[in-house]
């Protein structure tokens, strides 16, 4: 929508770029997209102050697609760009899109400290358990076991996890969602727009051609009422449509699940979200299905000084002659006269 | 010629008074906690300030904090002074000043036969001679006999001149570089208030050590000038050197650079966003313009090369002129990156202060092995500007002309320094930044030059430069997409295209090929456009090249100094320039990557002067090059 | 000359019976779900079974399955076969089989004029054409009336062939390209029975799928005897091509090259160590050594690329073959870590599938621009040895000679191939390992040649190849200590000594030029050591040069073809040989590297064909240039 | 002591090289290659079997005064190299030393990995808070305001934590030790050697010219005692000389220390440590002083299964001619006779 002026209010549509998208059909990405535009529409942000950068992966043609400003990079680097954009243009709206391998395989030193120094960015990892545009290896995500042209008989590396890797880096907000949960993807999507500082997005997202269902313990149409637990500050850690809740087990220092109404279990037995407590979010980024559900939603999100918002103007606009001239001139110096000349 | 440069050990009958001198080489060399760089520092800016024209150059040890009294161990500073321009630090020293045994072993091979030596007596002990790997003491036993020396018990003159301030033995006895530096101040003649005024600057919080300094240095000038000497030590006035008139300092290149970078952007009408890795002898650009961070520089410590180069490029999308900085393995890992910017056609300048390779090689050491690297060293057709620096000073003007290179074609231009002119200082006429030229950047309009029927163009380019527009976010209208895969040409789309693809890659080679007719045709440093033989060089083999073609030159020899600041393109006009010359000798140090340069582009058979050692050249080693091409004998 | 090389659109009349050709070029294209590469593959396999020569260059989309019907998502398949030996994949395409609108948009522009064309009618539709970017049907509206066409319903036939199993409509449309393979076995007289075999292996789990396929096949083949056919669709039959005898299968280039290593380290008597990052087009060596972990290979997929040369590196430092594999991106990451095997001296082969560059540039696109990097892509004075392979199987022996080079010299080997001879495939006479001659290490000894007086000497050389012991960790009495910082001659300690440096880097770059000594001299592939021209060439050029070499020799002129497998060192006679030579025109897919190269070592105006648009050489754009030179009209 | 054969029994002196230490005198290093040789000989460890991989920095000069074998690689790519090392030879003992620039800045993406494929090496961080070799650069270790060349006005960028940042990468054997006090840091070396797979140590070493007195707050004389804690599997988490204790602080999800004694607290109350519960572990991990104590020892250790140790020894001898030609002889293959040739 390259029109001269931004009308105040602009619509999903007037997102997406003039780009033919060209994701696998039925890829996860197609929903991430659209929740995105909806997303930005709905903050009435500005397509003229919204960047996007983004790694190499399928994941990454991302900024293609979007009518923003997009700077499509190289593997695994989006994070140290991104660093860069921000700093020389603070007012800039910045997101980082990656995927398991440019983010977190390649990547992986860039994304320890971007969290790290907390530059105040919104990065989205789109996480399908596979290096889909390289045609289907496993990834540092990929479980054991993960069968693909670079492991015939399984993969046997122990898999990272992307939520407790970024705890474990020092991220101040760290959030879940999943692609096709577009109304939970997008609240997420604003609350990490919303938190000033690093914000760490994983989002399950479905390869249908190399990695296809591979969260289906937690997606599938039947699992998902079971499985899925949806973290909100504040509110009791309940899932099953409130038939469970979440309960600390204070000799293992461990979670376990409850059934409300079973043995005397009541609400007030459960647990409560807080945000801010690093401990409880290390405990909720650790459950996995189907013993435990899958936490989704914001599990930390306690801010910190942000990094490379520059507080003096001073670096923000060119230097004056004058200025520079004083630096020159600090320190010993010395005058030559035409006298001190020889012919 | 003087005093010092007789070839005999017998010294010269005694002569009151002082004598005049041409130029004198010093080397001051002692353990790395002797505050020797200090020392040397210190004595450089006096000498500048008497008006002599001089060169240094700091020779620094590998280790952080050897210790005491090992080889491995000595620091040492060395500098030249003189009447006349002075080119380069000098090749063997007349003088050298000794502060322990360790350095008398590493340095005295250095040492002109019949040069003057000046130790701390004082600290020649049983224990550190054999420190030193001394089977015998040198003092003594007639390893000396060929200098004209004086052995002073510096040690204990320090400790007898600071003793009123009550300083600890060890504190007490960091004072001898102060109490050497006042000795030689005097044999100089050089004043000590700038000196004195520093000190009590340096130690404003500990003024009984600030004070102790400063009585340190009074003790040993007027030692010089009262204690009973031989006429060896009887210093020497030297003549203010030809030098134009105006205000000056003393510049490194490190520093030279730095500002250079802050000029450029200031002329760009730019913000400077620097982005570096620390690394051995890069690292004080990045400490320079961090400190200046007030002055429209922003800066980023990156967690490493890749990420540096990445926030570089970052800053220049966001429109702010992005440089990073490294030395040969950090500007290596750059590599991936750098080809970004050359697909996006983003300004970026990287910095490689090299150093002595490969791999960790001698960081310490300097080299120029990093020229194919620049010219070469990314995959694909990607072809970059590079500059060459070729003194501390010029390091400020190649700087500026990276700056404007860079955003005026919308390239990645590679600024070549090393490890020798990044330490070494050198005085320095200041430029008034208000009479630079300025060369402001336009960014891109809606609806502007880039834009075809409201549609914007990324990759419409300039018909005379060549560039592309550059369209940093926030405008509305001009929103758009890049990224490294090949694009199509003014759309920028996605483009797999075989036509495309060829048109692209030659657009982007023919861009840096046409910078050739936005530089200055190549002139001889000295000599004539044509001649006997040229000598061909770039970067910090300049002083001693451009010496020794003045010295033969003086002998009548038709001999040229050639010396590229610009190494691609190469100006328009150097293969003629070189082809009318009976010879061309290209001194580099290192294998003859530039000779093959030339060779392969004018098929011109440029010889190569090759010297990897770590060292600079010395004059004398290109003197005899030369001699030896034309047949005659040194 | 054949009945398809006539350049009239008009058929000749019509000959019952089958005729005789020399060689055909067909090409598959269809959309990515239609199986154009295993149709492609199946054929190639029957024609290589039916003793003709070929050679195919599958041409991959970008996008992993773009949507049904784009342009942009269209996969194609070109094989050339014959009754002479085959070169290349060949030029414009004689037979085109296009199964949808965007295939024939996208490849009719290839096609010969008065070609033949081969479409499934059954695929055009108002929808399917607007995909495509048609405004009007070109089956209709003229588009093709310079082409011999043949419509069929291909779609429809075979839902009918298949109806019988049962299958989807989507599940039996898959059939469509068995259907096709069935027509053209009929066209070229192929067998069906390996296919068929090769079905029910492949669907054993579906066994109606299995045979729904070899319905179809037999269906189309069917359809071939029996349909009421033009003449033009009457196949022909070529004679077998004059192949030396042996045992034979298809091999791609990164098949080759796998096996080659593989081959190499058996041959050294060593343990393959392979670690690699994904990339296109190099993953596929990682795939399959991947898979043939279980006969002396360790394989690492690494988190990046200078993980992956770091931990081969690794390997090779504790008594592996280490090596490692990407393509442009990768190889530039790697650059700093070729560097330390450079100076710690150990055996490495790096592979470089190259592909079209800078930066992300064209994934799928092949290009030959990493020479540069190869020579020069490190910091410092780190040469290494650089080899090219020329064709699939030829991957084979040059990743035999990797490991020969990287083991005797102990240094790493740049081997270069590309994404077009990576895919390819060519009929390969599978050779017996056991007759290879073996180039066994030995690693070094306690008390051994590298000792003195006890002491190990890690970097004592062997007079012969200048190469230093290789001890890895295990053996008592040669602890000892390596690293990037520059050492000491011998005991490898570290050293900044001046004279120790220059010696190192000269004896590095020794020992290098001397493998000079150790490979074949140069002779020319085709025509005399001296001539009017001759054409140079590396890597996969050498299939368009040679058959454009060998036609105008036929035409009588005085060319000749030299192509070199030894890009650094080069043979020692390569100087010589090249200045016996009126002309010398070096053919390469980037801008003149090897030319370069040549220029600066023998300062012999060698002139640059240049291609830089993702696709190979076409045999008409050489025979075009030489002609040119040769001021011959073509 | 290269001799040709060696010895049962070695001492200390018997792995020091013949090369002249060359580490600023009073550098904490001393003590540490100190520890590390008596642990050698205290483990009857083989000088032949024993590799020392490093990267760069003064940490990283290491390997050269062990007299086993070495290899002083680049920044920040030992544990990659390591790795290539280990999977070609594993029997060899493999050790990295590393430092807090050289391990978490340039090389933490191969950190990651290494921890999180669970290689089996030990792997010692050398922390001074500081880039020393560089002269002095703060690192990302540093506390936000230290002052140095790059941050003359102090540093504003967020440390990483080496402990914490190595459990969230995976690590299942995580570490921690002082340079000086020998016999603590030879313990647990002793047990990182002991544990099977990636086994992560940081050591903090006191850089006396750059960074000098920076862990005084826990190191120092008078501190040491109240500001050091030492964790023992299956003790009580007991410090001051068992005065004081941790204790869990449910409500908070966090720890605190009690007096014992004190308003009725007694040793029941305190937690015992359990090296195989990672909770436990980031809780201790994330204690600071003055207001906790610092957690010594080994903070977690559950071992699991290693990477790169082949169970068939297939891959671990050359393949043989036959072996080849059968795989070169796989799929379709047809045999050319002499009577198709043509003149
Ligand atoms: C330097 C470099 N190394 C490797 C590659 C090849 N490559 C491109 S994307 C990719 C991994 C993609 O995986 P992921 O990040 O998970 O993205 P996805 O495609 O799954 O969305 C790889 C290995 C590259 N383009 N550049
Ligand atoms: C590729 C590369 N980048 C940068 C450097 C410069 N360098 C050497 S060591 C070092 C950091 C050292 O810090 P640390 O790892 O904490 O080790 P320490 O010296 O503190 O023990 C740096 C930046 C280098 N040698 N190589
Ligand atoms: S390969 Fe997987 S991730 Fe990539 S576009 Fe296709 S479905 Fe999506
Ligand atoms: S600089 Fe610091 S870390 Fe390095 S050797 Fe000196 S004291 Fe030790
Ligand atoms: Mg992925
Ligand atoms: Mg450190």
């Amino acid at each position: 929508m390259n029109v001269a002026t931004s009308p105040a209010t602009l619509k999903a549509a007037d997102f997406a770029s003039d780009q033919e998208v060209r994701w696998c059909p039925g890829c996860g990405d197609y929903a991430i997209l659209k929740a995105m535009q909806k997303t930005l529409a709905e903050l009435g942000a500005r397509p003229e102050r919204t960047v996007f950068v983004s790694g190499i992966g399928c994941s990454s043609r991302f900024p293609y697609y979007m009518a923003t400003y997009g700077f499509h990079t190289i593997h695994g680097r989006a994070p140290a760009i991104a660093t860069g954009v921000k700093m020389a243009y603070p007012e800039l709206d910045v997101w980082v899109v990656t995927g398991d391998g440019d983010g977190l395989s390649i990547g992986g030193n860039h994304m320890l400290h971007v969290l790290r120094r907390n530059v105040d960015l919104q990065i989205l990892l789109f996480n399908n358990e596979i290096y889909g545009l390289t045609k289907g290896q496993y990834s540092p995500t990929s479980r054991v076991g993960t069968r693909s042209p670079s492991s015939p008989q399984g993969s046997v590396e122990q898999p990272v996890s992307p939520v407790q890797f970024a705890l474990g880096a020092g991220a101040r907000f760290v959030a879940r969602s999943i692609d096709t949960q577009q109304k939970h993807l997008m609240a997420v999507l604003k609350s990490a727009q919303a938190h000033r500082g690093a914000a760490f997005v994983e989002i399950f997202q479905n390869c249908i051609v190399y990695n296809d269902d591979v969260f289906a313990a937690f997606t599938g149409r039947n699992e998902a009422p079971h499985q899925q637990l949806f973290c909100e500050d504040g509110k009791p850690l309940l899932f099953d449509g409130g038939r469970k809740g979440l309960r600390l087990n204070v000799p293992q220092l461990s979670l376990e699940t409850v059934t409300l109404g079973e043995d005397g279990v009541g609400t007030g037995d459960v647990l409560v979200h807080d945000a801010r407590n690093k401990t409880l979010a290390s405990l909720l980024a650790a459950m996995q299905p189907p013993v435990m559900p899958v936490a989704l939603g914001v599990l930390y999100d306690s801010p910190a000084p942000t990094f490379g918002r520059r507080a003096d103007a001073a670096a923000r606009t060119p230097a004056r002659a004058e200025a520079l001239n004083e630096i020159l001139r600090r320190g010993d110096t010395w005058t030559v006269t035409a006298a001190s000349e020889i012919a | 010629m003087n005093t010092f440069s007789t070839q005999t050990a017998t010294p010269p009958e005694h002569v009151s008074g002082r004598t005049q001198l041409e130029s004198v080489v010093v080397r001051f060399a002692g353990d790395s906690g002797d505050g020797i760089q200090v020392l040397g520092a210190k004595f450089a800016a006096a000498t500048a300030l008497s008006g002599n024209d001089l060169a240094t150059f700091p020779d620094f040890p590998a280790e952080i904090r050897a210790p005491a009294g090992t080889t491995y161990g000595v620091s040492a500073f060395q500098i030249n002074f003189g009447g006349r321009v002075i080119k380069t630090a000098g090749d063997a020293p007349d003088v050298l000043v000794a502060m322990n045994p360790a350095a008398l072993k590493v340095e005295l091979p250095n040492l002109r036969s019949g040069g003057q030596l000046l130790v701390d007596a004082g600290s020649f002990s049983e224990r550190t001679l054999r420190k030193a790997g001394y089977a015998a003491n040198p003092l003594v036993d007639g390893t000396l006999d060929a200098y004209r020396r004086i052995e002073i018990d510096i040690s204990a003159m320090t400790l007898e001149a600071v003793k009123s301030f009550g300083l600890s033995q060890k504190d007490a006895l960091r004072c001898k570089n102060m109490w050497t530096l006042g000795l030689v101040y005097w044999m100089y003649d050089r004043e000590r208030d700038a000196t004195v005024v520093w000190l009590r600057r340096r130690f404003a919080k500990q003024p009984d050590v600030a004070e102790a300094n400063v009585a340190a240095l009074n003790a040993g000038h007027a030692y010089g000038e009262t204690a009973e000497l031989s006429g060896d030590l009887v210093g020497s006035v030297l003549p203010p050197a030809p030098i134009a008139p105006g205000l000056y300092r003393t510049v490194t290149g490190s520093e030279a650079l730095a500002w250079g970078l802050m000029a450029g952007a200031h002329l760009a009408g730019l913000r400077l966003f620097f982005s570096s890795y620390p690394i051995t002898p890069a690292s004080p650009i990045l400490h320079i313009l961090t400190a200046n961070r007030d002055a429209g520089v922003e800066t980023l410590q990156a967690e490493d090369e890749i990420a540096a180069v990445c926030a570089a490029i970052g800053g220049s999308y966001a429109g702010a002129i992005g440089v990073t900085s490294s030395s040969g393995p950090g500007i290596a890992l750059k590599a991936e990156a750098i080809g970004l910017a050359v697909a996006t056609e983003l300004p970026l300048v990287i910095v490689d202060t090299q150093r002595a390779g490969p791999s960790t090689g001698m960081p310490t050491k300097t080299e120029q092995s990093d020229l194919n690297l620049a010219m070469f060293g990314r995959h694909g057709e990607s072809p970059v500007a590079v500059l060459g620096a070729r003194s501390p000073s010029d390091c400020f003007d190649v700087a500026v002309e990276a700056v404007r290179l860079a955003t005026r074609y919308m390239t990645p231009v590679m600024v070549l320094s090393d490890g020798y002119i990044a330490n070494a200082a050198q005085p320095w006429n200041i430029p008034d930044i208000a009479k630079l030229r300025p060369f402001p950047v336009r960014f891109a309009e809606a609806g502007g030059g880039g834009s075809a029927g409201g549609g914007f163009l990324p990759y419409a380019r300039d018909p005379e430069t060549g560039a592309r527009p550059w369209a940093p976010p926030g405008k509305a209208g001009l929103e758009h997409r890049i990224g490294g895969i090949e694009k199509g040409a003014d759309f920028g789309h996605i483009s797999y295209d075989p036509g495309n693809h060829q048109r692209m890659v030659d657009e982007r080679a023919g861009k840096i090929a046409g910078i050739a007719e936005d530089i200055p045709l190549q002139r001889p440093e000295l000599g004539d456009d044509h001649g006997a033989l040229a000598v061909v060089g770039w970067g910090s083999t300049y002083g001693p090249i451009n010496r020794a073609v003045d010295v033969l030159r003086e002998r009548g020899l038709d001999v040229a100094h050639i010396h590229l600041r610009h190494l691609n393109p190469v100006p328009a006009n150097l293969g003629a320039l070189l082809a009318a010359y009976g010879c061309v000798l290209v001194a580099e140090m290192n294998s003859g990557q530039l000779a093959g340069l030339l060779r392969s582009r004018y098929l011109l058979p440029a010889e190569g002067l090759s010297k990897i050692t770590g060292q600079p050249f010395k004059i004398e080693e290109i003197q005899r090059a030369v001699l030896e091409r034309l047949g005659e004998s040194a």
